[in-house]
């Protein structure tokens, strides 16, 4: 974990509002799912840093392991939806960005034997790249407002997972949504990986639970420090977990991002 | 390449002396301390800062009983601030003698423990069990918080209850006594007399200002608590013309906290009044924040050739 | 090739009836005033905005003499925020009447003068004359200024002297009162019974705060006058919680002021049951600025087909 | 006088923290040493406008008089010692800037028989250049801190005005304050116009009292509005003036920025 100025390497629209920015990175071992927080202004207003995924990795060593070895460079995809991300997304190569990270727990390994989906919504689908890239295998499911939009999943490709697409407007693959999808590809067996909205992610757990599948589920709060101290990232998590940092509330940055679907308390999300 | 951010700087021995100051008996290498809910229990920021350069570590507040909080959202940003309704979730004193307690008596830095409670017994009993405990170096009463016994009222805006509490806790342990006021009342001089004459060796200003941020969107609150606390850089006006004020009536040190985030931010106070300060809200947006702080100042006091005691006050008032 | 900013969008006849509002009696064209001493006398602004898209005019706050106001330094910026301490310098109600007056009559939007004093007698005087002048629609008394009959203790931070000088005005002038509080008491509340006992017809919330910043290589404060209110977004937070708090007392209707830049700052007081709203400090900005604010006002109304007075007090707490 | 957004047609460095940028224009008149005021940023901080004056008038059309008739475009000179003109700096040539001018009441024409010596210290050589502009005769003593800094100088040559140099370590011309310059050069019947930091404009109103000449200067105060309305950026100005805005402080923004130097209360500023 650090706090350091990474180069931009490159900062590109993919379509529409979505970008990819890509930063120079110490080395530092990274785990599929972690994320990592910008500050996207030396000024103070914006005042706060502002969390991505890590969507890709760039040069790591080889392993067979679960995580990157010693990568040379990061990877986000980010969607413009305020000020942080207009500011972000006018950035040049070249600058100097500061980064902490790589934060939060990752994306917990499947055993082999496992039938693995992953289920993304949005820009949910950023935290997905490098579970895919460790796993080779597995579905994708990926819901997306319209056609425009599933021009991200093209990352996905060639990584031996199988691609299935929802769009709103049914412009491209299923019409409806993403967990329509999930309805038809799941079994008891399956252990689900799922990021996105909200609404998205109650869903996912609901039918998750039905069938009786594993389902792991990456939550975005407002965050202040993404290391645990401010608890502002508040979710509230079953009461059956040991401990302290479950008596209640769990925080998304150092308990999560990731957590097993049934720990969270859905009506208080 | 990605470069640790961390200053190279180092503080002399020249300097590290222009840097001591004094706090209710305690001796700080720097006048830098990290604020209360801001910095963990210290040890989740050793990956990203020196703790052993810091004035003072003072830890998330404590209750008897460990505290789940307050509901989610529980923060929200504001222009150059954030609002916080955390609801003072911790581990409970216990706990925190059991857990964290251990890996801070190691670091060279005092550690303070900033305390809250429900009725004035709450605070003596936190002060007496921590002062068992041993390795606190200071206790930071924290009373911007409800007085359930007396409907709600905060103990920071009443000075009787401010007078009580304090009271309570200054005649029950021997531990330096600092006083954190709420800067929520019409005069704070009236305050900083009130716990002054119960005995605190020291006074913090300020604490945050309760603020409300609506989501027009959705018409409802930003945060689940409806209000929260303002910190961060809007509110450094407010709190160093408090820490001024406070000083017109203020005979024990005062420790400024409020939007700081440079060494220069830190000065104002300093100038105003202040003979330690307090670096929160900027720990989240770089946790080797308080470092730098502490850092500048030396680089203030080697420029100006001055030390950090002399600075104290040091602002005067045009011709 | 430089474009005017004036914004293009028209407000239509069914939006504009969507944004009319009653303060005190007043007939508003849309809840949208301008901030006393952000707005000069009107005039000033005529090359930049359509004055007469605007809700209401409140002019820089008058006194029965002419005043030179404070040395300068005057103003200086912080963190989202600015600091001022202009000292009230105004041409006097006279000159007002005079030479400002008969340029703002022929606009077709409501003027309101603001006025302070230095004794109940000032304000009381201050309210006749003006009402005798005619043209002006309604009267805002700032009492964030110090009683001289009182040792200097502002008017705004005592009920009873507060009491006192509405009462003044309020008896003495059929005009329309709006009391403008000060922030800086403990509890809102108690100011906005007290001036609603003596017959406000409407309560401004909120005037600025008292702040302070130091020069830190000059080592004295940056304003002449070491204290200086600080206004701008940095506030907003504050002043929207303020505003929500008078509501659990106030009978009359609320005027939100306090860091508004934009037409979504203005709707989170209105949610939060300002019924109108003050631009001040944006108006440095953007001498547009209020304008803006109205016409995304419309916006947010036709979006939501919602009126505006139905949107006063709409925000929901979360279940 | 307009509030609207211009685009940046070229920002570029002078030398050292000195740079030069100009701005589309709508052709509204403007008079040497009025100014301008740029938002810097479009978020909240900095908050305030910053004043810069009006270094050069682009593409006017020739006049016989004393103002620049329908300009296409404005410059300003301008030097970095803070975050607003740090992030001024950093705009790209088609960004666009919120401009609110022109402002002020710029320099007082003289009458055609007077000798004409512009007094220029730093920066405060920009309100300069117009003035040159319009008279094509006189002297420019100009005093910088060092010989790289005199290369702003440069625009002057070829306008018919004599040009003196000061600089604080004599690497070029005097070595001195450009005061020292101006004790040789002033007559009874000169006319001074004057711009720079307080110390030396005081001292130039001076030698102007001494030598009876007649004296304009420029002034700065931190302002927010610069129309004449938060009477931020007063000045004390002498009580013989008739009028409100003279009955002890005049607005630098709405009164001045030019001033007879007689007007200023010298011991307050
Ligand atoms: C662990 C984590 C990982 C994330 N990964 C990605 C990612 O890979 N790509 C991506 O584009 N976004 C990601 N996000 C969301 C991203 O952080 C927000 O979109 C961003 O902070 C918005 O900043 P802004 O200044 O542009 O928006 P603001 O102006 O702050 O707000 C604009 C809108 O975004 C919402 N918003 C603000 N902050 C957050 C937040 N932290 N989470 C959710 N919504 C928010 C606001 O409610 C508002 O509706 C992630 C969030 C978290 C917590
Ligand atoms: C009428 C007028 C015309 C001006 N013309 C020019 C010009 O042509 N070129 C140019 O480079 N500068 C000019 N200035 C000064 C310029 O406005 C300031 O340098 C600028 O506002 C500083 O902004 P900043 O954010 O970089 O500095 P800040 O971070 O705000 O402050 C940095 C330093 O600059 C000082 N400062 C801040 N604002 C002002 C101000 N308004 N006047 C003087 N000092 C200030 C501060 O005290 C501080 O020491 C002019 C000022 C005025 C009032
Ligand atoms: C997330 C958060 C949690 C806080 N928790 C506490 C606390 O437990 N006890 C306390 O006395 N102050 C608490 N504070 C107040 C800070 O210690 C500090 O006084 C305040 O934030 C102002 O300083 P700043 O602007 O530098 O943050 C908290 C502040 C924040 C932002
Ligand atoms: C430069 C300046 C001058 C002001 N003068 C007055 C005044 O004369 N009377 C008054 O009641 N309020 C005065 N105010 C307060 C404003 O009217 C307003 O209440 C305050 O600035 C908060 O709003 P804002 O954040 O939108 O500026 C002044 C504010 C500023 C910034
Ligand atoms: S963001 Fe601070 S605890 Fe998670
Ligand atoms: S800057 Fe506002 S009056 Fe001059």
């Amino acid at each position: 974990m650090q706090s350091s100025q990474a180069a931009i390497l490159h900062n590109k629209k993919v379509v529409d509002d979505y970008f990819r920015m890509r930063l120079s990175w110490s080395g530092m071992e990274v785990r599929p799912g972690q994320f990592i927080m910008l500050r996207v202004s030396d000024g103070l207003d914006p005042l706060l840093r502002r969390p991505f995924g890590i969507y890709n990795v760039i040069g790591a060593k080889k392993t067979t392991g679960f995580s990157f070895k010693r990568p040379t460079g990061v990877e986000i995809l980010y969607r413009v939806v305020g000020k942080g991300t207009a500011i972000l997304s006018s950035k040049e190569p070249g600058e100097r960005i500061n980064v902490l990270g790589p934060l939060g727990n990752g994306w917990v390994e499947p055993e082999e034997a496992r039938n693995v989906i992953m289920v993304a919504g949005g820009v949910g689908l950023a935290p997905m790249l490098p579970l895919a890239q460790r796993l080779k295998a597995g579905a994708l499911l990926f819901g997306a407002r319209h056609k425009a939009d599933t021009k991200i999943v093209a990352g996905f490709s060639g990584l031996g997972c199988k691609i299935k697409i929802a769009t709103d407007d049914g412009s491209r693959g299923f019409k409806g949504f993403v967990t329509g999808l999930l309805a038809k590809e799941i079994k008891p067996d399956s252990v689900i990986y799922a990021c996105g909205p909200a609404p998205m992610l109650k869903a996912v757990a609901v039918i998750a639970l039905a069938s009786g599948a594993r389902c792991f589920v990456s939550l975005e709060r407002t965050m202040a420090c993404g290391i645990g101290v401010c608890l502002g990232c508040a979710v509230k998590t079953g009461a059956h977990k040991a401990g302290y940092e479950a008596d209640g509330f769990s925080m998304v940055c150092s308990d999560g991002p990731v957590f097993d679907s049934t720990d969270i308390d859905w009506d208080a999300l | 390449m990605i470069k640790k951010a961390k200053p190279k700087v180092k503080i002399d021995k020249k300097a590290a002396l222009a840097l001591e100051v004094e706090i209710a008996g305690l001796e700080l290498r720097n006048p830098v301390m990290t604020a209360s809910g801001t910095f963990g229990y210290g040890s989740e920021f050793a990956p990203y800062t020196d703790l052993e350069k810091l004035g003072a570590i003072i830890v998330k507040g404590l209750s008897l009983k460990p505290r789940h909080g307050n509901p989610s959202p529980r923060i929200v940003e504001t222009p150059c601030g954030m609002l916080n309704a955390i609801g003072l979730q911790n581990v409970g004193v216990e706990a925190f003698i059991k857990n964290k307690l251990l890996f801070l008596r190691k670091l060279k830095t005092p550690v303070i423990a900033n305390i809250f409670g429900e009725t004035v017994d709450d605070y003596r009993e936190l002060a007496l069990r921590l002062e068992d405990a041993g390795g606190v170096a200071a206790l930071e009463i924290n009373i911007s918080c409800p007085n359930v016994k007396k409907g709600g009222i905060a103990f920071g805006t009443d000075p009787v209850e401010a007078h009580k509490v304090v009271s309570a806790v200054t005649s029950a342990v021997r531990l330096p006594v600092i006083t954190k006021l709420s800067p929520n009342v019409t005069d704070i001089r009236v305050m900083v007399r009130a716990v002054q004459d119960a005995g605190t060796n020291a006074i913090t200003l300020i604490n945050t200002i309760p603020g409300l941020v609506v989501d027009v969107e959705k018409r409802r609150p930003m945060l689940a608590n409806v209000i929260g606390g303002l910190s961060g850089p809007a509110i450094r006006p407010i709190a160093v013309r408090m820490v001024w004020e406070a000083k017109s009536v203020a005979k024990v040190p005062l420790i400024g906290s409020g939007g700081i985030i440079s060494a220069n931010d830190a000065l104002e106070f300093i100038l105003a009044w202040a003979t330690a300060v307090q670096v929160g809200t900027a720990n989240f947006l770089d946790p080797d924040a308080a470092v730098k702080v502490a850092v500048g100042i030396a680089g203030y006091c080697k420029r100006h050739n001055a030390a950090v005691k002399s600075l104290v006050g040091g602002m005067k008032a045009r011709e």
